[in-house]
């Protein structure tokens, strides 16, 4: 077990490695620098001006030497600053998107999830019935909707037209903090936010527990006169959780990286807002840092599933 | 049957790694195993589940590679063969399969699971091929308008003749047939046990008959070849075998076949035990576990395959039964 | 017994249980036909496949026609969805849109379909050495945030019709690798497969005879739901200032105008309708999809 | 053997709709298993013998098959007499798994892979037996006992993949027997096992089943194992019983010529090496199983039957008793 | 007294520069900057001229080389005095590039500056520079007491400017959070009076419509409005819509470089394709002013113009005398741009469809702000023939000089699209070089007149811009300076209605 983790870490480390090479050439292909990014194009400036600050963020250099002195600050745990941030250290601004990322991740997901099991295993169990029609439709319209479209919508509707909620943000702006406020600001991005994955589940339950009903335990079960409801929850579902734990897994996974439509429309300030303004500005050490780190979450996300499949089904050895 | 050896194995040893998680035990499903065939004979070997019967099996066709030993075809070793001498060989040693509806592709034609082989090998024309293939349709019993239909739309036993036309197509010097009757039904089984005894003597086919049934092997089988946890066990002529089988997992294996017959009840000798995993195979002789007659000396003593009686060769240290 | 009199026997036993059925294509044909869901999705999709490509046949507007003195006007008689903030007819945007939409769809589609399916089959069939390197370059393709990846590829590209196609493409592929792979790593192992090889086969032979065939199930659904991604990814670009140029009309580009919240607010028409025509057309596909999943699965019938 | 029959089956009629059409998977069956008595359900793969067990356990796939006719009447534990067929839903529950035990053939698929053996076979336990989850569970392990699983605290606490084959079907065989039921039914119990684990099944099955007094009715179609276990057999070809009657006379005088086909083609040990060394060919019946979606008109065997005449492929043919308790559905049974 | 708070979106646009809390990297955001830093100087609210704000009176010497600033008495917010060290000290900073200022260039004139007594500063300047003051406008005086001690290459990383900045202007720094909002607290000590609410807040927006929603919902009461979104507030009592000159003009570019546009008709041609008032009355609701040269003041736009009237038969029969069958006939030209809002858009396609019924085929093409830059600047001239931009036209008129002289060919400057045209250069000199202000009018009229004639560009119009602010704040002022400002717009005076 412990060895099987080593070596997972040990393979993960050097995709992150990779990863770190890839972003980085990927950012140089890219047209325009941090300067030009930044510099209002009215200011005037003289092209020695231009060097200089390019020299002083070392973009001068060849892109090996770049990258290397990035990386070997980086082992050390020295990210760097955010260029386009006033000089804030990137790790503690990365890391500090982690927790409301993660929030509103695990808020949505949980959202997602339950609805999605509940309505997975409802709709395979009524097969081919209204409550399976009905649902397998709206989790059809739910993958169907542009996450952009369903946030702006909810937005305007929700925040601004009926006012129930606040119109984005995370904590009302000066307001000591308080979790009302905060659940209050996270209820909507979140509920938007598990549409398309509750959807998924959803489908994802269904077909595997219809897979599962199928099977010769379940009918062993019956054979010994296992109540119904206890056929279906304890034998059925059970196993039928195991593909969709993959499926939740790789959501997470996704998840991680920020949900960009929701964050950037309720200025949920989680990773992806970050990322994406950061792409905007070609802030370079905020993308390598918040790239790893999301990366290292995904890899991080990936050997818990496959311990928690372990887990849940005995069958798998984690050796 | 002539006394030109097609195919000599010797010293032949299978390991499998383990797959999917981390670093399980290896399991050795071959070890040691040495025997010939000549041009012409029939040989079956038998063996419980998980002998690894399938495993040398494959081993012979070219399918997997061994871990160590050589298997010689026709004079040649075939382990060293480079790409092209190796598929020339695969049309030489042809497979048929246990499992008469896993064998066959779903979305295949019957005619074009016959030519396969011949378009792999690049043998003739397209219509040469076609011709062919009806041609060993035939040699099976089957219609010729199966040639358009598909796999599914023929039962069990119409599906193993299949597969044994393909393996026909190419007109192999050996065949391979594992479990060729297990998955199908009783009166299905006496057909297609009929059918390739009847193309091995018309044909002169060469035959490894792998099987766990003793008394198809007895009906078809020159020699036998008794396989418990990847060893030998038992060779010897097929009919000396039945009559004086000498080993005690042999005799096990013979008295536990159900007889059909309400009155011969009860005179089984049933073993204790389960087999044991081959990832983790006792000590000294395998089979020592389940055996009515080991003693302690079987624990450390790894018997070697002795030579009996003319041609019977037994792996066991106990030569005072009987 | 002499073979001729067991072969004529035979062939009496065979025209028994001969039921001579129809190919597997037509059967599933008839599968698909029995899904109501189905039937329905393509009795939704075709009018719509049909509508947008004939529609400058007989819709008098040419989507990017402006008119300055026709803005923002609601539905009516002359323009039957209104006209959008430059007077440009929202039905011929919309018709235009959907062609541009599902082009781009379709194409990725069949791009990272080809990717998705050559890398997974490669590495399903190709041995172990192959297999665990093309893995791992896939992982890493799956490790890359999205994000990123979308905003880089698309400023280096740029945006447009074939840089929109590409980007979604590049995107999709990896999930389908994955599951070509798994699916052929269990292949491998059929007899089928065995037999093949036995015979001689090599990877060329084994990918275009056993592995196309034995995966089009999943290549199947991978492409409608991809198709139905492509859409949504499309929208979603436009909505990062990516994707489709403007004013090349795209059911993205003409969902971006709910950005201002003027037109979220006082000209619903405006969005409403490409809004609409993307859920029921990706809704139409998925259960096409559906069908065809069930349609290629041939545990779906009943022996 | 006793006259108290545990269950009897009548003119059990068992239909599957598949698409538009319905056939007929189980038809007119008629079937009794007295108190310590055996009873072998033989025939080929889908000649109806698990459908047949299926219909008694009221365990046919919903929406898909259903029992269309006959009564199927089980004494229960409590001496009381139920027809199974009509109690409904919440009373058949209380009688499956109490009073009839199931043992199926897949000894893996048919254990829950996410639960311990011991657990599994404590459920039933609690359920008909209402005793606490330690109680059960301890009860459970004494069954593993008795079906000669050694070391059976520590098997106990195992999933399914964790054991051998032949442990696995002792498990199952602990399962169905956990209530200790009246009857049990067993559905190719062995056919996935190695012929020396076969051996200790039946041995095992056969000894449980004289320790017990139940009945069992026992599917299968290795003819050698009936041989080997039961006291009586019904052959089964194409949804009905063909011919009935005690192990020894049937296989003795086989009354039908399917049953007679079947016995000849069956290899036999030492009879093989004469047959090869004459060069005769094995017994074979010709043909293969009617699909049931097609059956021909008449006795469904007609078509392979070397004594078919003119009137088998007219009306359907009876089940006629022959003598002794022993009865077929061939109108020529005499001349066999 | 209850708390009074006001919270607005005062980065939203493009004036704002969230994120960034250091004024010596500051290219905008001086809106906001200036609730609690202070400059020497500073516009009017009219931005018509400069006027005293750290520095009580000032004056110029007669040579342009010499400027005294009278410093006023106050003290930091964390009580220490302001004085004419800290002015040194800044403006020292301010033109060391290792600092990362971005002032460096614009204050390299400076040769020294003295400090005779606490309240009076003197900076000397090496050559005349006419756009000295205004420069100094954006230079935030900072506190030498608290920034000394760092080095000067970590200035510009220092945590000091988004944790415990110390300003003297009439609010002081609470507390940052990231990408969230920014909190300000009343500083008792102002100058110019207790400020009248308790709290400032500046709450950062991802993109303006959200921005928008959140000023419906009544969370903030201020914001940067794009003009459709303002117009959604008009005749709502609850807002009010403040409308004001961007003091950018929007063009289209042609570069020189491309070698479609060499000649001067096919120059004309395109602007004659253009209905420009059609576009601006129906597109920007009538919102923006015609310019047919930089400049659309008055002062600075001489009469005797061409207009440039909508004929598109005209531009049809300038590009067939010009030959453009054989320039480039119906080729796609790319169109760059870097607005990515959905009037641009709008605006672009129309333009797109005009230029279609003459012939000239554009493809638009909206980029992030980066990748254009990088693109401009590169000398891959046949990527960005053509692009619809906005340079800065005031309030001080050199501002266009950067665009179109030709020695600020990139490197060295942004004339981007290679404008090199004697003439116009020549003219712009000169306006430079007039240092005395009652003069210049005239020299830029004359660079006008030269941009209508030569067309460097296609000059399109002046945008208003637009910010929307809740009835309930009083005394608030906000303009769309560019770079938004700074302009006097005394935040201590604002106040809010419960
Ligand atoms: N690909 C493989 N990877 C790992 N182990 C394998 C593999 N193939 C076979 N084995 C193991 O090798 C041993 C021998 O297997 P083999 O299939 O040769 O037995 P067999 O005698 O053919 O059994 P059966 O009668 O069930 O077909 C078994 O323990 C099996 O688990
Ligand atoms: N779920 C089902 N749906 C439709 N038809 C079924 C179903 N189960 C069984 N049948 C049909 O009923 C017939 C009898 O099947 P059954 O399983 O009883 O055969 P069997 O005698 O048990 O065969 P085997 O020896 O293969 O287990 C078969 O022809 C089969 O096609
Ligand atoms: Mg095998
Ligand atoms: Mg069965």
């Amino acid at each position: 077990m412990l060895q099987y983790i080593l070596r997972r870490t040990v393979v993960g480390l050097l995709m992150l490695l990779a990863l770190t090479v890839l972003i980085f050439t990927l950012l140089r292909l890219t047209p325009g620098d941090p300067i030009d990014a930044y510099i209002n194009p009215s200011v005037p400036m003289s092209a020695a001006d231009l060097v200089a600050l390019r020299t002083r963020l070392g973009l001068d250099q060849p892109l090996p030497v770049q990258y290397f002195a990035w990386l070997g600050a980086a082992v050390t745990g020295d990210f760097g600053y955010s260029i386009q941030r006033g000089g804030e250290p990137v790790l503690p601004l990365v890391l500090g998107r982690i927790g409301p990322t993660i929030l509103l991740m695990f808020s949505g997901l949980a959202i997602s999830v339950v609805v999605g099991i509940a309505a997975g295993i409802l709709a395979a169990v009524r097969r081919n019935q209204f409550a399976d029609l009905s649902l397998s439709t709206a989790a059809f319209v739910g993958i169907s909707s542009p996450a952009f479209l369903t946030a702006l919508l909810g937005l305007y509707v929700f925040a601004v037209v009926l006012r129930w909620v606040p119109a984005g943000g995370m904590l009302t702006p000066g307001a000591p903090f308080s979790v009302g406020d905060l659940l209050a600001h996270l209820i909507l991005p979140a509920a938007l936010l598990s549409i398309g994955h509750g959807a998924l589940i959803m489908r994802y339950m269904r077909s595997s527990l219809l897979e599962v009903l199928s099977q010769e335990y379940v009918r062993t079960a019956r054979a010994k006169g296992v109540r119904e409801f206890w056929v279906i929850v304890k034998h059925a579902v059970r196993n039928a959780l195991l593909p969709v734990i993959t499926v939740i897994g790789s959501t997470i996974g996704i998840a991680i990286g920020g949900a960009i439509f929701i964050e950037s429309v309720f200025d949920w300030p989680g990773m992806g807002l970050l990322m994406i303004n950061a792409v905007v500005r070609r802030d370079y050490p905020v993308i390598m840092c918040a790239t790893l780190l999301t990366g290292a979450c995904v890899i991080l996300v990936n050997l818990l599933t496959d311990i928690a499949y372990a887990a849940v089904d005995p069958r798998i050895k984690v050796a | 049957m002539s006394d030109e050896l097609l195919l000599e194995v010797s010293g032949l040893t299978k390991d499998f790694a383990p797959v999917a998680f981390g670093r399980g035990p290896v399991v050795r499903a071959v070890q040691d195993v040495s025997f010939n065939i000549r041009r012409g004979e029939v040989v079956g070997l038998v063996g419980e589940s998980g002998s690894g019967k399938t495993t040398i099996g494959r081993m012979v066709a070219q399918l997997v590679p061994p871990t160590s030993g050589g298997i010689r075809f026709d004079g040649v070793e075939t382990t060293s063969l480079s790409r092209r001498e190796l598929r020339r060989l695969h049309a030489r040693v042809q497979y048929i399969f246990q499992d008469p509806f896993a064998s066959l592709s779903p979305r295949m034609t019957i005619g074009e699971i016959l030519t396969e082989g011949l378009d792999i090998q690049r043998i003739g024309s397209k219509s040469e091929r076609i011709a062919k293939g009806a041609k060993a349709l035939a040699s099976v019993d089957l219609p010729p308008d199966a040639i358009s239909r598909y796999p599914h739309e023929f039962s069990g036993g119409q599906r193993q003749r299949i597969g044994i036309a393909r393996a026909l197509t190419l007109v192999p010097e050996l065949i391979v047939a594992d479990e060729p009757v297990s998955a199908l039904d009783v009166s299905i089984q006496a057909q297609i046990v009929n059918l390739l005894r009847d193309l091995q003597i018309r044909l002169g086919l060469t035959m490894l008959f792998i099987a766990h049934d003793l008394a198809v092997v007895e009906y078809i089988a020159d020699t036998v070849i008794v396989l418990y946890l990847g060893r030998i066990m038992e060779m010897a002529p097929s009919r000396e075998l039945y009559a004086r089988p000498q080993h005690p997992y042999t005799r096990a294996l013979l008295s536990a076949v159900p007889s059909p017959d309400p009155s011969k009840r009860s005179s089984r000798q049933i073993l204790k035990g389960d087999i044991p995993s081959p990832a983790n195979p006792p000590s000294g002789c395998v089979f020592r576990t389940r055996c009515p007659v080991a003693i302690e000396a079987c624990a450390s003593i790894v018997p070697p395959l002795r030579e009996t009686a003319k041609g019977h060769f037994k792996a066991c240290i106990r030569d005072d039964l009987d | 017994m002499p073979l001729s009199i067991r072969a004529s026997r035979w062939r009496k036993m065979t025209s028994l249980t001969k039921t001579r059925s129809a190919g597997p294509i037509r059967r599933a044909m008839s599968r698909f036909l029995d899904n109501g869901a189905a039937v329905t999705g393509a009795g939704i999709l075709i009018p719509i496949l049909l509508f947008t490509l004939t529609y400058d046949l007989w819709w008098p507007y040419k989507p990017n026609d402006i008119d300055l003195l026709a803005m923002n006007q609601g539905p009516s008689s002359a323009h039957w969805l209104g006209s959008d903030g430059v007077g440009r007819d929202i039905m011929a945007r919309l018709m235009q849109g959907g062609r541009i939409s599902l082009l781009v769809a379709t194409a990725s589609m069949v791009i990272s379909s080809f990717i998705g399916f050559f890398i997974g089959a490669v590495a399903g069939l190709g041995g172990r050495l192959v297999d665990s390197a093309t893995m791992r370059f896939v992982d890493l393709a799956m490790t890359l945030p999205p994000i990123i990846f979308l905003l880089v590829l698309a400023s280096i590209v740029g945006s447009g019709i074939v840089p929109t196609i590409l980007v979604i493409s590049l995107l999709s592929w990896p999930v389908l690798s994955r599951m070509v792979r798994a699916r052929l790593l269990e292949l491998r192992e059929r007899d089928f497969v065995v037999a093949s090889r036995g015979m001689g086969a090599g990877l060329w032979h084994l990918l275009i005879r056993h592995a196309l065939p034995n995966t089009i199930d999943i290549l199947v659904v991978y492409a409608t739901l991809q198709v139905a991604n492509g859409i949504l990814l499309e929208a979603g670009l436009s909505f990062l200032g990516l994707g489709v140029t403007p004013p090349e009309a795209s059911w993205g580009n003409m969902l971006n105008a709910a950005r201002a919240t003027h037109v979220l607010e006082n000209y619903p028409f405006q969005w409403m309708f490409p809004g609409a025509a993307l859920v029921v057309t990706v809704l139409a596909i998925n259960f096409v999809g559906d069908g065809l999943r069930d349609a290629f699965d041939p545990r779906s019938e009943l022996k | 053997m006793s006259v108290e029959p545990i269950l009897e089956i009548s003119g059990l009629t068992t239909v599957f709709h598949i698409g538009d059409r319905e056939i007929v998977a189980v038809r007119d069956l008629n079937l009794t298993v007295a108190t310590g008595e055996t009873v072998a359900l033989v025939g080929e793969s889908g000649s109806g013998k698990s459908v047949t067990s299926l219909s008694i356990m009221g365990l046919l796939p919903r929406g898909v098959g259903r029992i269309a006719a006959g009564t199927l009447r089980l004494r229960r534990k409590t001496g009381e007499v139920v027809d199974l067929q009509t109690i409904g839903g919440e009373a058949l529950r209380r009688v499956r798994g109490n009073d009839t035990g199931m043992v199926f053939q897949e000894p893996l698929t048919s254990l829950n892979p996410v639960y311990t053996v011991g657990e599994q076979i404590a459920e039933p336990i609690r359920i008909h037996l209402g005793k606490s989850r330690r109680e059960a569970l301890a009860d459970a392990i004494q069954r593993l006992e008795d079906v000669g699983i050694p070391d059976p605290r520590r098997r106990a606490g195992q999933y399914p993949h964790e054991l051998s084959g032949g442990m696995r079907q002792r498990a199952t065989i602990a399962m169905a027997l956990a209530c200790n039921p009246t009857l049990l039914i067993a559905d190719e119990p062995t056919t996935a096992l190695d012929v020396t684990i076969q051996a200790q099944i039946l041995d095992l099955l056969g000894h449980l089943q004289r320790e017990r007094g139940m009945g069992m009715l026992f599917v299968t179609h290795n003819l050698g194992v009936v041989a080997e276990i039961a006291d009586r057999v019904a052959v089964m070809y194409a949804g009905s019983v063909v011919e009935t009657g005690s192990v020894a006379r049937v296989f003795a005088h086989p009354r039908h010529p399917y049953t007679k086909g079947l016995m000849r083609s069956v290899p036999r040990l030492g009879t093989a090496t004469r047959l090869k060394e004459a060069g005769t060919p094995l017994p074979t019946i010709a043909g293969s199983v009617p699909s049931l979606m097609n059956l021909p008109e008449g006795c469904p065997f007609a078509p392979r039957c070397p004594y078919r005449i003119e009137a088998c492929s007219e009306a359907y043919p009876p089940l006629v008793e022959t003598g002794d308790g022993q009865f077929s559905r061939c109108i020529r049974w005499q001349e066999i | 007294q209850e708390e009074k708070t006001i919270v607005g979106g005062f980065d939203v646009g493009p004036g704002g520069f969230p994120g960034n809390f250091n004024p010596l990297t500051a290219t905008a955001g001086f809106t906001w900057l200036n609730t609690y830093f202070e400059p020497l100087v500073i516009y009017t609210s009219d931005l018509s001229k400069l006027d005293g704000a750290l520095a009580s009176e000032f004056t110029v010497s007669e040579d342009s080389l010499s400027y005294t600033f009278k410093l006023v008495d106050t003290k930091w917010h964390d009580g220490e005095p302001f004085t004419s060290v800290d002015v040194k000290f800044t403006l020292e900073l301010a033109k060391n590039a290792d600092s990362g200022s971005i002032f460096a260039a614009r204050l390299a004139d400076i040769a020294s500056i003295e400090t005779p007594d606490e309240h009076t500063a003197v900076v000397k300047l090496n050559k005349p520079n006419s756009a000295f003051l205004s420069v100094l406008s954006q230079v935030m005086m900072l506190p030498q007491h608290a920034l000394s001690t760092i080095d000067i290459k970590e200035v510009a990383k220092s945590q000091w400017w988004s944790t415990k900045p110390v300003g003297t202007g009439p609010f002081k720094f609470a507390k940052y959070v990231s990408d969230q909002y920014v909190e300000m607290a009343a500083y008792d000590g102002y100058r110019g009076g207790k400020p009248k609410v308790n709290r400032l807040i500046n709450r950062y927006f991802a993109n303006a419509a959200a921005a928008v929603s959140a000023l419906s919902a009544g969370e903030i009461q201020f914001t940067f409005a794009e003009p459709d979104d303002a117009k959604t507030f008009k005749g709502n009592d609850n807002f009010r819509i403040i409308e004001g000159d961007s003091y950018v003009v929007n063009y289209i570019g042609f570069n020189h470089k491309a070698g479609i546009w060499s000649d001067l008709r096919v120059r004309q041609a395109v602007i004659h394709a253009i209905d420009r008032n059609a576009i601006i009355s129906s597109l920007f609701g009538g919102a923006a002013k015609l310019a047919n040269c930089g400049y659309v003041a008055p002062r600075l736009v001489p009469n005797g113009l061409h207009d440039y009237a909508y004929d598109p038969q005209k531009a049809k029969e300038l590009l067939e005398e010009a030959g453009w069958d054989d320039i480039n006939g119906d080729k796609a030209i790319p169109w760059l741009t870097y607005y990515n809002t959905p009037q641009v858009a709008n605006v672009m396609a129309a333009i797109q469809a005009m230029l279609a019924q003459v012939g000239i085929n554009v493809v638009p093409r909206a980029l992030d702000v980066p990748s254009y830059s990088g693109i401009v600047r590169s000398e891959k001239f046949e990527e960005f023939p053509l692009v619809y931009a906005g340079l800065q036209n005031g309030p001080n008129p050199a501002s266009l000089n950067i665009g179109l002289n030709a020695a600020q060919i990139p490197p060295a400057g942004n004339n981007i699209m290679r404008v090199e045209m004697p003439q116009l250069t020549e003219a712009l000199n000169t306006a430079m070089a007039e240092t005395d202000p009652s003069k210049a009018d005239p020299k830029w009229q004359q660079v006008c007149k030269e941009m209508n004639a030569e067309l460097p560009w296609s000059p399109m119009w002046v945008a208003s811009r637009y910010g929307v602010a809740s009835s309930k704040l009083k005394d608030f002022f906000w303009t769309p300076a560019p770079a938004g400002g700074p302009f006097v717009s005394h935040p201590e005076k604002w106040d809010i209605a419960p």
